[in-house]
């Protein structure tokens, strides 16, 4: 009883917060709402019994999703009060049809949401999921844990391929800086006591969690991509805490660490080629070359999320300085 | 029996002081409390968490809570390092 | 209302809501924020048919997929912010050319 | 319920009240400076005391020590947002009474 109403409460505040998320007019407010729903999310994920994606959730929605929104709408908000004058203002057609484009876009995404609604209604009564085939399969695969053995080696091919957009992702950023590497981003000059002490006791503590998901992700929830997101949130702290973190790399060692995850999928593929098929390995060393292929990834997730969060929060020069120069001295 | 219901309760209960919470974000006045308001809603999830993954019998659910408690500050240490310097909230006052 | 229900029928909220905010809003970190909205809709309808369908555990393969999407959405996300950055400082506007034009 | 149980409870909803505190706090105190002791002391007694309950209840010092553990990542991680937060509302303040002399 009291479940349902857990589960009741929750739903419809998301749906509140998420409405709310879209239409406040202040864009620090409307971020803020944001890492709301992201918490709000993850419990979601817990009452429908997925305790990996709570925790990605956790690691990557509460975490960098978060971290990136927040810096993108403060250094946005001197020119709020400008844009939302000029949002409100109508011209050309709109001034023909005022809240046109608001009634068709209304009545679009409600046409897809009742779509989306008919589609679910006519499930067809048995449940025809995968899971009797993964449970009778899971033995095979080298791991105890379902959902690690359909990631890493049912559908290994769909997490190469996303290990490969990450990799254009990270690209992309580096490509928007016309740069090969993040030397050249902005780091933190003056140091907050209390920042240092809080990224050397997270630093150690994450790598420890880090390896504790990686190990556990075969026998129980956790596991690569989780445990390579909460090293780049630990990364990206130390950037915050003016320490060098990923930007320190070299072109060399920033491709290298970006590259290397996608390469082995590569590489142990073309193995898998000559027992018949590319990316199958259903047999006893099946869990050493999981785990082998889970430590690229904690890698290569770390390296390429800590790089994206560098690139895509870099400011132009002239405009960081002067922030600078107003900032007072810390007193601690 | 009576334990789940208990613990279902302290949930909701918890879910609700979230919620509630979220006034503050919208009252602002200044950045700071909203993202002070952010920081109550890592502690109130870590605290929901830690209920659930007793009453759902799910142990990986402290994993969840323990990645929150180490994350929970960063969107904090980010809102600090980014601001544009002193002032940012000027002009919103009556939020 | 069953528990699949009640999220199944939130997914379609939320899918919505988004859509709404992506076609309305103009300045280009809204719709960025319109397109996570999207991709949480898609990511929840998944896990709820993952959990209707669940036996001894949940069905593994949305979960697998959702945990894809999850980390794909947020690499998507810091590129996107870069470009909508990019684009700032090339024009000094935060919205596309034809949006600022008719506004 | 078993004597456990109580003792659990009694802990578990010790540490709910002071969730609702700090809640209260949050929504009725003047400003920043006085809202943050809402996060900084009563969620984090909250979730202490929400803590030692569920360790009871659990039973098993394996479950014990990892929630102690999440109590003291929490602990650190708000005590250092908490301390920015009244950084930068400190500048705040300083900003506001320049601009009000100018």
């Amino acid at each position: 009883m009291l479940e349902h109403g857990v589960d009741i409460v929750l739903a419809g505040s998301i749906a509140v917060v998420a409405w709310r998320v879209l239409l406040e007019p202040q864009l620090f407010r409307s971020m803020v709402l944001f890492i709301a729903m992201g918490l709000m999310l993850s419990l979601a994920w817990v009452r429908l019994a997925a305790p990996d994606i709570a925790l990605a959730e956790a690691a990557i929605g509460a975490g960098l999703t978060g971290i990136l929104l927040i810096r993108a709408a403060q250094t946005e908000a001197a020119q709020e009060a400008a844009a939302a004058a000029r949002e409100a203002a109508t011209s050309g057609w709109r001034r023909w049809f005022p809240g046109a484009g608001r009634i068709v876009s209304a009545a679009a995404a409600l046409a897809f949401a009742a779509v989306l609604l008919v589609a679910v209604i006519d499930l067809p009564g048995e449940p025809i999921g995968l899971t009797e085939a993964a449970a009778t399969e899971m033995e095979a695969s080298g791991v105890e844990h379902p959902v690690t053995s359909v990631l890493l080696n049912f559908r290994a091919y769909d997490t190469w391929l996303e290990v490969g957009v990450l990799l254009l992702a990270a690209m992309g950023v580096l490509a928007i800086h016309r740069t090969y590497n993040l030397r050249s981003t902005r780091s933190e000059e003056h140091t907050m006591l209390v920042l240092t002490w809080l990224a050397r006791i997270i630093l150690p503590l994450a790598v420890l969690i880090a390896g504790y998901l990686y190990w556990s992700g075969t026998h129980q929830p956790g596991g690569a991509f989780q445990a390579g997101a909460i090293l780049a949130a630990a990364l990206v702290l130390m950037q915050l805490a003016g320490f060098r973190g990923v930007s320190g790399l070299s072109t060399l060692w920033l491709g290298a660490g970006l590259m290397l995850s996608f390469a082995a999928f590569l590489a142990v593929g073309f193995i898998g080629t000559f027992e018949g098929e590319f990316l199958r390995y259903r047999h006893a060393t099946g869990e050493l070359i999981i785990l082998a292929l889970e430590l690229t990834i904690v890698v290569s997730t770390a390296v390429t999320l800590a790089a994206l969060f560098a690139g895509a929060g870099s400011q132009s020069g002239d405009d960081s300085d002067a922030v600078r120069a107003r900032t007072p001295p810390e007193s601690l | 029996m009576v334990m789940s219901v208990f613990l279902y309760g302290l949930a909701l209960f918890l879910i609700l002081n979230l919620i509630a919470g979220l006034v503050r974000v919208l009252r602002g006045p200044t950045d700071a409390d909203r993202m002070l308001a952010a920081q109550l809603f890592g502690t109130t999830g870590v605290g929901i968490l830690l209920v659930l993954a007793e009453a759902q019998g799910l142990a990986a659910l402290r994993d969840v809570a323990l990645v929150f408690a180490l994350l929970a500050a960063l969107a904090t240490v980010a809102f600090v390092r980014a601001r544009r310097g002193p002032g940012s909230s000027e002009g919103e006052a009556g939020g | 209302m069953s528990t699949f229900e009640l999220y199944a029928a939130l997914a379609a909220v939320l899918f919505a809501v988004g859509l709404y905010g992506f076609f309305v809003r103009q300045e280009l970190v809204r719709k960025v924020v319109g397109l996570n909205i999207i991709g949480a809709a898609v990511f929840l309808l998944l896990i709820a048919i993952a959990y209707r369908n669940r036996g001894d555990f949940a069905d593994p393969v949305p979960h697998a997929m959702v945990l894809t999407g999850i980390v794909v959405a947020v690499s998507a996300t810091a590129l996107a912010l870069a470009l909508a950055r990019r684009i700032e400082d090339e024009t000094g506007t935060r919205r596309l050319p034809e949006d600022e034009e008719s506004s | 319920m078993t004597p456990a149980e109580v003792i659990a409870a009694a802990f578990a909803v010790t540490g709910g009240i002071f969730y609702l505190a700090g809640t209260v706090g949050i929504l009725r105190f003047p400003d920043v400076q006085s809202r943050l002791h809402a996060v900084t002391k009563a969620d984090n007694l909250g979730l202490g005391f929400l803590a030692v309950g569920l360790a009871v209840l659990a039973g098993t010092a394996e479950v014990a020590a990892k929630l102690l553990f999440i109590w003291f990542l929490a602990l650190a991680g708000s005590a250092t947002a908490c301390q920015l937060i009244a950084n930068a509302s400190v500048d705040d303040d300083v900003t506001e009474r320049e601009q009000a002399d100018a």
